[in-house]
């Protein structure tokens, strides 16, 4: 009977409030947070930060923009992708325009671009719903992936239309171009991970968070009791994209270093990102690290297990790992289908009433 | 009016437990027996259990979550866990759910057409019956052409009974038919009930919280309280128990109580500790 | 003048391309009406029914690379052919098992629950699919052939210069398309507007409680649903993949259904139709006539773009059942 | 051990082109291995990577297989050679992608460590006009000639060399952009058909090709006057179009067939004893053969970095050395077992990119196989010089490199 | 007959109007929901309106709250004729209501349920709410600590972080009602907020609607069929009947009013 909230009282409502009421959660937390930033960058290598781990977190980032967007506010979208580019070009223009500004202040101006084009994609929202509303979204997704491919400016007149991150540094630490070591990359995005989480976290737990439910799970009744639907959808679509924007500016300065639209932020993307969430459960902040660690890492470890340890020819695990992926995913649909984070809560609530059945 | 007590039993709930989500426990050890050809009335308060009851029967459960996960279900003697729910419907075990459940695209008249899924007796006979479910509720007749997402609360619940006549069922579980209806359509449906029971032999389990009327038409009626049966008895007899009177009635020893004075006073049902 | 003969021509084009999206739109829609399920697989599902339909046709080892991998052997062809028809039939039948088989592993276990979970499935599913026929048929490109004719119209490209002096190009396969789907729309609506199956299936779309309720068996109306889906995926499949070889890429036609889905509405047949023939022409005049001017390839995002203009007006599509709204 | 990474691609969109590339590839190596017992007695591993022409899958196969010593890479993808340029640089690595990747990586005091000889794009481009200039009498003055490309860095690679070259041979150049995967190109082919261009040339990979050569066919357009670049010539893009395809032009560097005394080695040392990748079923195509004469660069290189290091146990640095001193002479094929196979390739430290030279093969469709139809041309290095060099220095700039002294 | 009662109901003392609604008439395509309707609520009364099904009762409550735009007629609040309006905006006038089939947010716990009736009432910034800090903070503490008290009032402590969706219906109704309450409505609109219920919890019902209009002087329009009541709860009874208004008054005067017996009662109800 180690975990249980017997015995936790909570004497005010801030600590009834708390992200982490159960004092077990609380310590598990702040143990993942120091080993996270001051053990984990001294040993990772090259492998782990550019197979595994900072994508990992830049997509982290993203799924909890979708989650934003599609878990809390319910409106799904399958624009991620076309976001996302608008990140990374945004970075590369501010990169490339203004060396000597911060790397830092262009992502987070790359993921404010973002929140604007995304306000202009969510109008429709305000007619089109469900899933006339994620084809919808697909209008942008292909609408910009096709604009930054054809205009130019946006890759400096390159002449294959690839852009490629420069060099820039923090505290003296390069964090982009091709010199950034393993343990700088891990941190930059280590760094807005946790912050953006806390935000969104912040966020979902308050009023704005409420409005968007609310419009979630009943738009009209949401609307009828005070909810002004045109400025929370809007707002979602604004936050949503301002965290996928910065997930692609990441994404294209920090992991990939170089990028081509059509090919790096496709429709693709944008399917992926929305696997991650419901994977990990829809309206969970959890949920957006579970599944984007499990889209991440399942076929990374299908790959090393079926080629690496058990010799198959890559093209025949290339097509297992695709039946694998599948197989699992209607498995956890069929486990549960609010995703890995109801399924962690379902096992939190046995344990705590362990060693009773309910 | 039926004698419930040599008839034979048709539908028999011996015992069950049922969860939801693996965790919580609902339902804590139910039994009941419906007898062929009678009305047995399923009362209590809210969240008592009696929806989970009647889902457990006609093995609406797993597609809530739900398990029976201990005791036995048996339609006619044989498990019903065994069938699908469709199967159930074939067999002649209908259920009209709580909360409507119309199919909102379809028109009033396709979603009872729905009802007669199951039949095999030919268009002339299921048109006669539409037209019988016509009679019952005349004014589902004049709504037939609209889509029944945009009729009134009232509208959709009859058509949801109508639905259910549709299927010539053998039992019909009824799931607070009464909720949302005017009073006279009150009284109506369960004059309809009340015939269909004796001029077709057709057996019913109601689930009711309107305690008065239910108790006034059906044989026989269980209480359910928090996952238990608290009571059980001839519909006349529970009538007459002083509780029930107290509490599922509403009446004092002078009649009936005012709604304005139960802010004076508040008592507590006894077998609730 | 001369304009104007070309845009006829182009747009004699576009309805034909519209038909050839339309295909892939109507498996769509098929399983939406009668499941509420947004079928991501469907183009996966085209693509696996065309690969089974060569694969037989032309006497292939099912799983040859797998067994040659792991016993050493050498197979690959039986060695005979399969007749055409024979082949479409036993395609069909194999797209039947995998309907069966979907129902069994996949929606039963998920009755009730929210459409995107059943769209997450599906999307599993396609995943799923995709490396099974990979692994099945093999991954190399593949020729279909069911004796359909291909290329350009001869009596069409004279009668037409004839009348306008310029020979109008409409492609024979075009015009057997437009035939097929024709057929098959009609066949749908009837089924789907006047039997009793039609009218179950529309219900379990709205509510699958109450459906069981009633006594329509789910599983019994999703096999026949993912049954008659996939043979219009066999169809599909057979029209791309004679246009343009059986490979991965067929599956990612289920693209360019979407927005006809969306013009015409996820629950109407016809829809699938009206709205595959506004997109088909919508996008291959805006290529034309406005593309060389910014640059081109805008046909992806103008079907889109199309769709969602239009979708601001009605928000339900074209023909899509009116989105209830009430409290 | 000597490590060369294989990055290949058997599923995905193009996974039937990349298959073919990447048998070829690893049975090249596996003769090395079986007959010779290696280069300079050191066996090659060839660990295989899937990539899935996606660039993440990219990335991560490099990061997996760079630790294990490999020295080189060849990725067969335009995006995953962008990514990787920058990344090779850092950790001295060899990268290695004859007829595709970044063109201006041809500058060898930019881009150390990147080789993409025999030929580039932009020789291809070139020698495709050339090839008209030929056909033409030397004059395409007034001339229409549409571009249909793949819509993406690879597919626009050449349209700055045709605008160049269209300007000074007097041609009109028409650009048609074709969005991946490219099933479906009704338009570009009604305009094509209105316009009447009187060459087609075409930049394409995996379904486009195949669509394009149909449309074609469809449109009655002469499949003579249609050009492809080398990614677009294989068999996989003609054989379903069937009896129409014949006569379609593509660019080559290499040959093609089995016609070349190396095949009865491989029949010996790889495909008999069920050696060969895959089970040999695309020996001798031209991507099998494209794949090859990778792998047969790769193993030269190899073999004169050794000779420099005077130790067969080489690594990235020396390998760069081996390639920038790497001369395959016509004599050298012949003792490879393959005369006239591919041209000269002879780099230096400031050119990686070798003579640019390629040929024109057409496909015969009775006959089902390819045919050389002109010998190894030299492109116009007038008009390609000064475009290198422009490019490059754009891209040192930009990515802070100081370009080196050669 | 309880005498009691109807002495209670003399010595009420009724306000002004608070709204009125003048020649309401709506129509859904061929149907004509409400037929030129005028009926007024005056301050701190409680107003029934009951009917048959299909009556128009709950479209006349989407015409209160702005949900339904009647083609014809006027809507008066606080005595000013409000003009097109969305229904958001009508919250934030101080009209908050349930509804007939439960509208609650199945996704969210009791609380967050509750929370949002208050949410037009919170108006911290968007940074001090990302950051959760300052405003957004304090506000929070201070609403929370209002639906707490509505939460004890309505006696529905024990569920606070149940997710609503797996709540019985007769509790999920008080949870509606506490929602609407939470907004400190000045006029609360019930649709059938007994509906579903058994005595013992009508009663509980009627405590709540009734201390609600007594503490706080909330003003109640409310739909319920339970003759019971609506005979015993309210101050006046306006009857619909297709659409119609067939009578309107003190519950004496509806219930023996003949066109009211036929049309709905079906029997003289004591
Ligand atoms: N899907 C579900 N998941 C979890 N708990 C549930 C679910 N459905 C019902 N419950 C719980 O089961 C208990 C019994 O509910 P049930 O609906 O059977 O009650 P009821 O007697 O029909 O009540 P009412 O009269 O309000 O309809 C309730 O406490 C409810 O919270
Ligand atoms: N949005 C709508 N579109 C079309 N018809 C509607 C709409 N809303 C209501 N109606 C129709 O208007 C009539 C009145 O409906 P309303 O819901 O107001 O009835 P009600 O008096 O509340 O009945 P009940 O007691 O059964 O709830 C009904 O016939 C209904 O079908
Ligand atoms: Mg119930
Ligand atoms: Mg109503």
């Amino acid at each position: 009977m180690l975990y249980r909230e017997a015995g936790d009282f909570k004497t005010s409502y801030r600590d009834d409030g708390q992200t982490f009421p159960i004092r077990l959660d609380r310590v598990a937390y702040y143990a993942v947070l120091i080993v996270a930033f001051l053990i984990v960058p001294f040993v990772i290598n090259d492998y782990w930060a550019n197979a595994v781990v900072v994508p990992f977190l830049i997509y982290a980032i993203a799924a909890l923009g979708l989650n934003i967007l599609t878990g809390y506010a319910g409106q799904v979208s399958l624009g991620t992708g076309g976001f996302m580019a608008v990140g990374a070009y945004a970075v590369y223009k501010l990169m490339t325009t203004f060396p000597e500004i911060n790397i830092i202040i262009h992502i987070l101006l790359a993921g404010g671009i973002t929140a604007i084009v995304g306000v202009l994609f969510g109008l429709p929202s305000l007619r089109i719903k469900g899933f006339y509303l994620a084809v919808a979204t697909l209008a942008a997704q292909f609408f910009l992936v096709w604009l930054f491919n054809k205009v130019p400016w946006f890759y400096n007149y390159s002449a294959s239309g690839q852009i490629t991150a420069p060099t820039r540094t923090v505290f003296g630490l390069a964090v982009t171009g091709p010199s950034t070591s393993a343990a700088a990359k891990y941190l930059i995005c280590l760094l807005f991970v946790f912050i953006l989480a806390w935000v969104a976290r912040n966020l979902t737990r308050g009023t704005l968070g409420r409005k968007w439910m609310a419009i979630r799970d009943m738009d009209i009744a949401a609307e009828i009791i005070g909810v002004n639907p045109l400025s929370a959808k809007l707002s979602a679509f604004a936050v949503s994209s301002f965290f996928v924007g910065v997930s692609g500016a990441l994404l294209f300065s920090v992991y990939l270093g170089a990028a081509e639209v059509g090919e790096a932020f496709g429709i693709n993307k944008s399917f992926l990102v929305l696997f991650m969430i419901i994977i990990g459960g829809l309206g969970s902040i959890f949920g957006s690290f579970a599944g984007a660690a499990f889209m991440v890492l399942m076929p990374v470890v299908l790959k090393n297990l079926l080629v690496g340890q058990f010799g198959w020819a890559t093209d025949l695990a290339a097509h297992f790992e695709l039946m694998i992926v599948g197989a699992l995913i209607v498995f956890f649909l069929i486990a549960e289908p609010h995703g890995l984070a109801r399924l962690w809560a379902l096992t939190k609530e046995k344990l705590r009433l362990w060693p009773f059945p309910h | 009016m039926l004698d419930a007590e040599d008839g034979e039993t048709l539908l028999e709930v011996n015992n069950i437990e049922v969860i939801y989500n693996h965790v919580i426990l609902v339902l804590k050890g139910v039994s009941l027996s419906v007898p062929k050809g009678g009305i047995t009335a399923l009362l209590g308060g809210n969240g008592a259990g009696k929806t989970t009851t009647l889902k457990a029967i006609s093995n609406l459960l797993a597609s809530e979550r739900g398990e029976v996960t201990k005791g036995s279900i048996l339609y006619r003697g044989e498990p019903v866990a065994a069938r699908n729910p469709a199967a159930l419907v074939s067999r002649g075990v209908i259920q009209v759910m709580e909360g409507r459940h119309c199919f909102e695209h379809l028109t009033v008249e396709e979603n009872l057409l729905t009802g007669a899924y199951t039949r095999k007796d030919g268009g002339a006979a299921i048109r006669r019956d539409l037209e019988m479910v016509y009679d019952y509720f005349p004014r589902l007749r004049e709504r037939r052409k609209s889509q029944a997402g945009y009729t009134s609360g009232g509208e959709q619940q009859m058509t949801a009974m109508g639905r259910a006549l549709m299927s010539r069922p053998e039992t019909i579980l009824l799931d607070e038919p009464s909720m949302g209806l005017a009073p006279q359509l009150v009284e109506q449906i369960f004059q309809i009930v009340k015939a269909v029971n004796e001029g077709e032999g057709v057996t019913f389990l109601l689930a009711e919280q309107n305690t008065n009327v239910a108790l006034r038409y059906a044989h026989y009626g269980y209480i359910l309280e928090n996952g238990r049966i608290v009571m059980d008895g001839p519909a006349a007899a529970l009538r007459e128990n002083p509780d029930v009177k107290e509490f599922y009635l509403g009446m004092s020893d002078e009649g009936r109580k005012s709604f304005r004075n139960v802010r004076s006073y508040r008592r507590r049902k006894r077998w609730l500790a | 003048m001369d304009q104007l003969v070309f845009a006829a021509e182009v747009f004699m084009n576009g309805l034909m391309t519209g038909v050839m999206y339309a295909l892939v739109a109507l498996g769509f829609v098929l399983i939406f009406k009668a499941s509420g399920v947004f079928n991501y697989a469907q183009g996966v599902l085209a693509l696996f029914a065309a690969l089974t339909l060569v694969g037989i046709q032309q006497g292939q080892v099912p799983f040859a690379h797998l067994i040659n991998s792991i016993f050493g052997t050498h197979l690959e062809y039986f060695g005979w052919t399969v007749p055409v028809v024979l082949a479409i039939l036993l395609a069909g039948a194999v797209m039947v098992l995998l309907a069966f088989l979907v129902e069994k592993l996949v929606l039963q276990h998920l009755v009730g629950q929210e459409p995107i979970i059943l769209f997450m499935a599906t999307i599993g599913l396609a995943y799923f699919l995709e490396g099974l026929g990979d692994v099945m048929w093999g991954a190399d490109i593949k020729n279909l052939d069911v004796g359909l004719p291909q290329g350009i119209s001869e009596s069409i490209e004279s009668v037409s210069a004839n009348w306008f002096g310029y020979g109008f190009f409409i492609d024979r396969l075009d015009i057997w398309a437009a035939i097929i789907a024709a057929l098959l729309v009609t066949a749908l609506v009837a089924f789907a507007q006047y039997t009793k199956q039609g009218r179950a299936m529309r219900a379990v779309a709205d509510d699958h409680q109450a459906a069981l309720s009633v006594g329509i068996s789910l599983r019994f109306i999703w096999v026949m649903v993912w049954s008659i889906a996939g043979f219009v995926a066999l169809v599909a499949g057979i029209m791309w993949g004679t246009k343009s070889g059986v490979q991965f890429s067929l599956s990612l036609i289920a693209l360019k259904a979407l927005p006809v889905l969306m013009l015409g509405g996820f629950t109407s047949i016809p829809g699938a139709i009206a709205g595959g023939l506004i997109i088909g022409v919508g996008e291959k005049m805006f290529e034309f006539f406005i593309g060389p001017m910014i640059g081109g390839a805008t046909e992806n995002w103008f079907a889109y773009v199309l769709a969602l203009l239009f979708l601001v007006f009605r928000p339900q599509g074209l023909f899509g059942e009116r989105i209830i709204e009430r409290v | 051990d000597l490590v060369v990474p294989n990055l290949s691609y058997r599923t995905g969109a193009y996974g039937a082109n990349g298959t073919q590339y990447a048998d070829g590839f690893n049975d090249y190596f596996t003769l090395l291995n079986e007959r010779d017992g290696g280069i300079g007695g050191e066996k090659i591993q060839v660990p295989e990577c899937e990539t899935a022409y996606n660039t993440e899958k990219g990335v991560e196969c490099y990061e997996a297989t760079k630790d294990s010593g490999a020295l080189v890479y060849n990725p067969l993808s335009t995006g995953i050679t962008y990514q990787l340029i920058p990344k090779v640089s850092v950790d001295k690595k060899v990268l290695y992608t004859p007829g595709y990747g970044r063109t201006s990586a041809k500058n060898g005091t930019v881009f150390e460590w990147i080789f993409n000889a025999p030929a580039n794009y932009w020789d291809g481009a070139s020698v495709a006009i050339k090839y008209l200039l030929d056909e033409n009498g030397g004059d395409l003055n007034g001339k229409k000639i549409a571009l249909v490309y793949h819509n993406s860095a690879y597919g626009k690679e050449p349209i700055r060399t045709l605008q160049v070259l269209a300007e000074k041979h007097g041609f009109t150049l028409t650009q048609l952009p074709v969005d991946a995967p490219g099933q479906e190109q009704k338009s570009q082919w009604l305009q094509i058909r209105r316009d009447r261009p009187d060459y087609v040339i075409m930049w394409g990979w995996g379904v486009m090709n195949q669509a394009a050569i149909q449309e074609a066919a469809n449109i009655r357009f002469p499949m003579e006057n249609f050009i492809g670049i080398w990614w677009s010539g294989s068999e996989v893009d003609v054989k379903p179009v069937g009896a129409q395809a014949n006569g379609y032009k593509a660019l080559t560097f290499h040959g093609v067939g089995t016609d070349y005394p190396v095949y009865d080695d491989l029949q010996e040392y790889v495909i008999e004893p069920g050696k060969a990748s895959q089970g040999g079923e695309h020996v001798g195509s031209v991507l099998y053969s494209r794949g090859m004469y990778a792998a047969l660069v790769i193993s030269e290189a190899i073999r004169k970095a050794q000779e420099l290091a005077g130790t067969p146990e080489i690594d990235p640095e020396q390998l760069r050395d081996g390639f920038e001193q790497l001369d395959i002479t016509p004599e050298r094929l012949t003792e490879l077992g393959l005369p006239d196979f591919g041209p000269e390739i002879k780099m230096t430290c400031d050119n990686h990119g070798g003579s640019g030279m390629s040929r024109m093969q057409q496909w015969d469709a009775k006959a089902g196989k390819w045919n050389l139809i002109t010998e190894f041309t030299e492109p116009d290095q007038d008009v390609l010089k000064p475009l290198i060099t422009e490019d490059s220095e754009a891209y040192a700039k930009e990515a802070g490199v100081t370009p080196r002294d050669c | 007959m309880n005498t009691q009662t109807d002495i209670a109901i003399a010595d009420r003392q009724l306000g002004g109007t608070l709204m009125e609604l003048r020649n309401i008439t709506l129509r859904f395509g061929g149907v004509e929901a409400i037929k030129n309707i005028s009926f007024d609520i005056r301050e701190g009364e409680i107003r029934a309106i009951i009917g048959p099904n299909g009556a128009g009762k709950s479209s006349m409550l989407n015409v209160i709250s702005g949900f339904y735009v009647p083609q014809e007629g006027e809507v008066w609040f606080r005595g000013e004729r409000r003009g097109p309006v969305k229904p958001y905006e009508v919250a934030r006038l101080g009209i908050a209501r349930t509804f007939q089939n439960i509208a609650l947010f199945d996704g969210m716990s009791v609380l967050d349920n509750i929370m949002t009736g208050r949410l037009h009432r919170m108006k911290a910034g968007f940074l001090s709410q990302a950051l959760w800090w300052g405003p957004a903070e304090r506000e929070e503490i201070e609403n929370r600590a209002q639906v707490e008290r509505i939460i004890d009032f309505l006696e529905i402590q024990n569920i606070r972080k149940t997710p609503v969706g797996r709540l019985p219906y007769g509790l999920k109704k008080r949870v509606e009602l506490a929602r609407a309450l939470a907004a400190e409505p000045q006029l609360l609109l019930l649709d059938e907020p007994m509906a579903g219920m058994n005595v013992e919890e009508k009663e509980d019902m009627s405590r709540f609607v009734l201390d609600v209009n007594d503490e706080f002087g909330t003003t109640i329009a409310l739909i319920e069929h339970d003759m019971g009541v609506v005979m015993d709860l309210s101050d006046r009874v306006v009857v619909m009947d297709y659409g119609r208004k067939i009578g309107d008054g003190s519950p004496d005067e509806v219930r023996n009013n003949q066109e009211v017996i036929d049309a709905y009662l079906g029997v003289a109800h004591d």
